[in-house]
């Protein structure tokens, strides 16, 4: 274990914490949109997509790297506009928390 | 320089951070999953100028982004609300499968001798990426209804998937020790991608919400060990982020199902045979139908009246018809009210949702907790497409998939109106006796034609 | 800024969120103990006291890490001695909430 | 090994983030110092054998950790319980003094050419925890009354802080550019102390604690400095887990007492001369005063009591005499609750710890938003050895150090009684009209034996 191995896990143990941290007591209602959420996150692996597809030479190669780079982005674009679709529907309920509710007349 | 892609990809860890910090709230909820989005176009930037690309790869990049934005835009729009958590599982699996294809081309480069501090991270990120995407796909087909969505078990499975799981470890092993066998780890892809198939098979399509929550956590993980084996900041934080998140939201989902995740997991294995008996010997018993005369005269006089709002709801789009029903009933002094379950519908939060888009008032919409002992004071529940989340078989029936799932008292109120199309059962696949209670009225039809029907006899009361 | 240093701000910046992340939703009611506990904490300043005091050789620096070392070694232990102190007193209200509360006659 | 040793500081500072956590919920607190101590023995273990000791270097360590833990031990065990805050100070004034003198020592180490990596955080650590220092000491002074309490204004006084503050940061821009100036560190501190008392100086001893708590995170965030210098690990995130935990208590703290940071540090300003206006000219005013059968005839022939308990029920030992005195009362029928200020007493929750000790049901006492509407409906408010918080003049008088601060409502009850010994001011050192009202009953003397002599009256009507 060199000392970037080291530091690496150090940030991992960080994060767990953060993670855990951030998503204690979110209400119910809000569990698919987070779910969701931290979906489009992960798609962060374009980033190592883009890594192994840019130096690309070899048929194998390739063939992965082209498979990669077309999940991850399916997984960040698809992720996050989907995540955005369910959000917008949390408006209505906003205008009617922040207005005082129409009482049936 | 790479001083300064470090502070962007930081900056972007942040930006992880404070989206999913603002994800918690309804409130901020959206600009949340904006500032998370800006969180990736940070990354993605500060990535690419530090590629050396070759002409082939130049042009797999631009291919691959163009197909997969083009299939994640035109999915996301497309799908139906119903629809959304069988997305979430496909673009789930897509990640899990990119993590772990990201591992085995990093492995392919190191050749026959990888270190152990690349291979380790490396074998890790194949084997739960594999088990991510194939569960994924898995649990996509079962709530896309392209297989049942009822557990698949057979005798000795709990042993097989034993052994399965004992076959990777061993490999795993094999591979860090000995590590010159050529493409061992495509062995080991596909013991994983078998394992990710029996690991979800036997659990019920009712459970899916939780399981993907499970699987986007093991994503997640496979990102972040991705991040030890390319030394980049950015996976690892990331990944972990939703490794760690993941994970408790899995264990608040099974919370608020009244479960354990161990029971949602591995709950159905030996069970199925038990409910089988159970449901036989209960055919012929009958059911009583009323009127939309009778049941207007009977809500129009009643005093409290709960609404238990559920899939059929959202499937008819009969939000609105429910709320003007509500509005005549409260204009008459009745107490109209909404018991929300928290797993009534498709998605949690699927009722809010439904419901605050036809502005019903919020103070009406009421959680389980605060409701269930409003039940026994009711005079009517009014059961809109509703079935699992107010089945007695939840109490009463040990072998059931839904047993130990808490439900709605709808049984303890005076009369039960139960508005559906058939008597077929809802999505546990599974009889509701709370049909055949004598204290319970069928309406049977589309919800909207119905709730519409009642609000005009209601008007002529 | 070399990596070393990049390293150690990242550190910095994870601890922020964590440590906002876990104090939020206090009770009024712990808030002088944390605030105690919290300050026993940052008396881990005693591991650089003894570093610099274990090399001293010059006068000043004899009197430098002398200093810090006793300042530094109140800070831990007079901190984590008088939360417990106060934290001990809390004990009375948990037993009243735990067993049900003793109804007056 | 230095592996070993870099493990070690991470499980301390998991340790510590786990201690913090349980340190947030009274159930689990006790056991979360404990965790946090752990993680100080470790850290400090994975120290000690990376030392290289010089002769003199390991005698003063021996002599020096001798002397604090005496001192800390005894400090923290002798102190009475009503001085627990200003113990907090000083011990607080430790560390920050600790931190700056670590600083110098390696800025003296590096001799007149610090790469600026090292100089850089060094002089944040020396001027903050020269501050945190001073400032302490000066907290100290306020609450252990070797000062006067109340907020110490001149003319002129921001532009004077103004000046200091520029000051420093001027030299700290010399001594990072030319660097050379022998000793110039030395400047720099003496700067940053005077700062730190001018600071402290116009905030009001009412507010210590929120000025304690900040002083907290300012050490914290000299520690983390430090740890830059020294390329530590532990002692940066520990000094940041304090700095941002404590920023964000200090937050809660000022808006427990209802008033934004900026007013709590700054609100002093200009504000001293209008007070001594208003209190002039109420001298002469008549106070209204009961015997104890008087009182206990009205007590026992009430519907509804709220008690409020403040700093004098503390100093007099007389929970358990109060306790008394409502069980009889709700034995007679009467309805009992206690009214808890969030600042009332010394500390924050100091009056749920005494009555708790006393065996108080928890269902009894009510934080301030809970009960302040219920205060009209009260027949009887009886005020032990409390007082600020139930000065109107938190409302009614612009120029107080405690305006704008909520207090209970015991001005809205029928009859209030006042039980303490004299017509003295309380903390803030301001006369209280609620004294003199028309509606207000005084019954002079310990609260003890006022409350002993009550009871037995009680008993007796
Ligand atoms: N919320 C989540 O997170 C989530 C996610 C996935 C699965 N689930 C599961 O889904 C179930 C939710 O319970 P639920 O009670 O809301 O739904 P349900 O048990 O699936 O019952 C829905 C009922 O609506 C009726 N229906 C369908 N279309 C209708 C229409 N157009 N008009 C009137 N009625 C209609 C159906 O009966 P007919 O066919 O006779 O009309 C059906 O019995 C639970 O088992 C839960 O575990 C929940
Ligand atoms: N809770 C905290 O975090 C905290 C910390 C520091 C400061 N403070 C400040 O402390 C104050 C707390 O308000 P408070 O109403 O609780 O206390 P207070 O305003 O300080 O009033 C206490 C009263 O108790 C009386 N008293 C003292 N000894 C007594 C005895 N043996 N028997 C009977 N009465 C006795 C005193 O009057 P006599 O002398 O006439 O008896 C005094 O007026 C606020 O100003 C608050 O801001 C609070």
């Amino acid at each position: 274990m060199n000392s970037e191995l080291l530091n690496e896990f150090t940030f991992f143990v960080l994060a767990v914490f953060v993670g855990i941290e951030v998503i204690s007591k979110v209400p119910t209602m809000l569990h698919t949109p987070l779910m969701s959420g931290t979906n489009a996150i992960h798609g962060i692996i374009l980033v190592g997509a883009l890594v192994i597809a840019a130096g690309a030479s070899s048929p194998v190669t390739i063939i992965l790297g082209l498979v990669a780079v077309v999940l991850a982005t399916t997984n960040v674009v698809g992720g996050f506009v989907v995540t955005d679709r369910m959000l917008e529907m949390f408006k209505g309920r906003q205008t009617t928390r922040t207005q005082e509710p129409v009482k049936p007349k | 320089m790479s001083l300064f892609y470090a502070l962007a990809y930081l900056l972007a860890a942040v930006l992880f951070i404070l989206g999913l910090k603002q994800l918690s709230s309804p409130k901020t909820a959206r600009n949340g999953n904006f500032t998370a989005a800006a969180g990736m176009v940070i990354a993605l930037g500060a990535t690419v100028p530090q590629l050396h690309f070759t002409a082939a790869g130049a042009l797999i990049i631009l291919i691959g982004v163009v197909i997969g934005a083009a299939v994640g835009t035109i999915g996301a729009r497309q799908v139906k609300m119903t629809q959304i958590p069988q997305m979430v599982a496909l673009f789930n699996g897509a990640g899990g499968a990119a993590a772990a294809l990201v591992a085995v081309a990093e492995l392919v480069k190191f050749g026959a001798h990888p270190p152990l501090t690349e291979a380790l991270p490396s074998v890790f990120s194949i084997v739960i990426g594999s088990v991510s995407f194939a569960g994924s796909l898995v649990a996509f087909a079962k709530l896309q209804e392209l297989m049942t969505g009822t557990p698949i078990t057979y005798p000795g499975q709990q042993l097989v998937n034993g052994l399965l799981a004992a076959a990777i470890f061993g490999f795993v092993i094999a591979v860090l020790a000995i590590a010159s066998i050529p493409f061992s780890f495509l062995a080991l892809m596909l013991l994983a991608l078998i394992l990710g198939v029996a690991f979800v098979l036997p659990i019920g399509g009712a459970d899916m919400p939780v399981v993907i929550s499970l699987l986007n956590a093991f994503t997640g993980l496979a990102v972040a060990a991705s991040g030890f084996t390319l030394n980049n900041f950015a996976l690892i934080v990331a990944g972990t982020l939703v490794g760690a998140s993941g994970s408790l939201l899995t264990k608040l989902m099974s919370d608020a199902m009244g479960r354990s995740l161990g029971n949602v997991l591995f709950g159905a294995f030996g069970k199925v045979q038990a409910v089988a008996g159970a449901a036989a010997g209960k055919e012929g018993r009958t059911v009583r139908t009323g009127s939309v005369e009778d049941l207007a005269t009977l809500l129009a006089y009643s005093r409290r009246v709960i609404i238990v709002p559920g899939y059929g709801l959202a499937v008819a789009q009969a939000q609105h018809a429910v709320r003007e029903l509500a509005d005549l009933l409260e204009k008459r002094g009745v107490e109209v009210n909404y018991a929300i379950h928290p797993v009534a519908g498709r998605m949690p939060g699927h009722m809010n949702v439904l419901l605050a888009e036809a502005n019903v008032p919020y103070e009406q919409l009421k959680e389980m907790d605060e409701i269930n002992d409003e039940f026994k004071n009711a005079d009517v529940v009014l059961v809109v497409g509703a079935n699992d989340v107010v089945n007695p078989a939840a109490r009463n029936t040990p072998g059931s998939p839904i047993y130990g799932m808490p439900i709605l008292n709808a049984d303890q109120a005076k009369n039960i109106v139960f508005m559906k199309r058939s008597m077929r059962p809802g999505f546990a696949g599974i009889d509701n006796d709370l049909l055949y209670d004598p204290k319970t009225i069928m309406l049977f039809g589309d919800a909207k034609d119905s709730l519409t029907k009642l609000v005009s006899a209601v008007k002529a009361a």
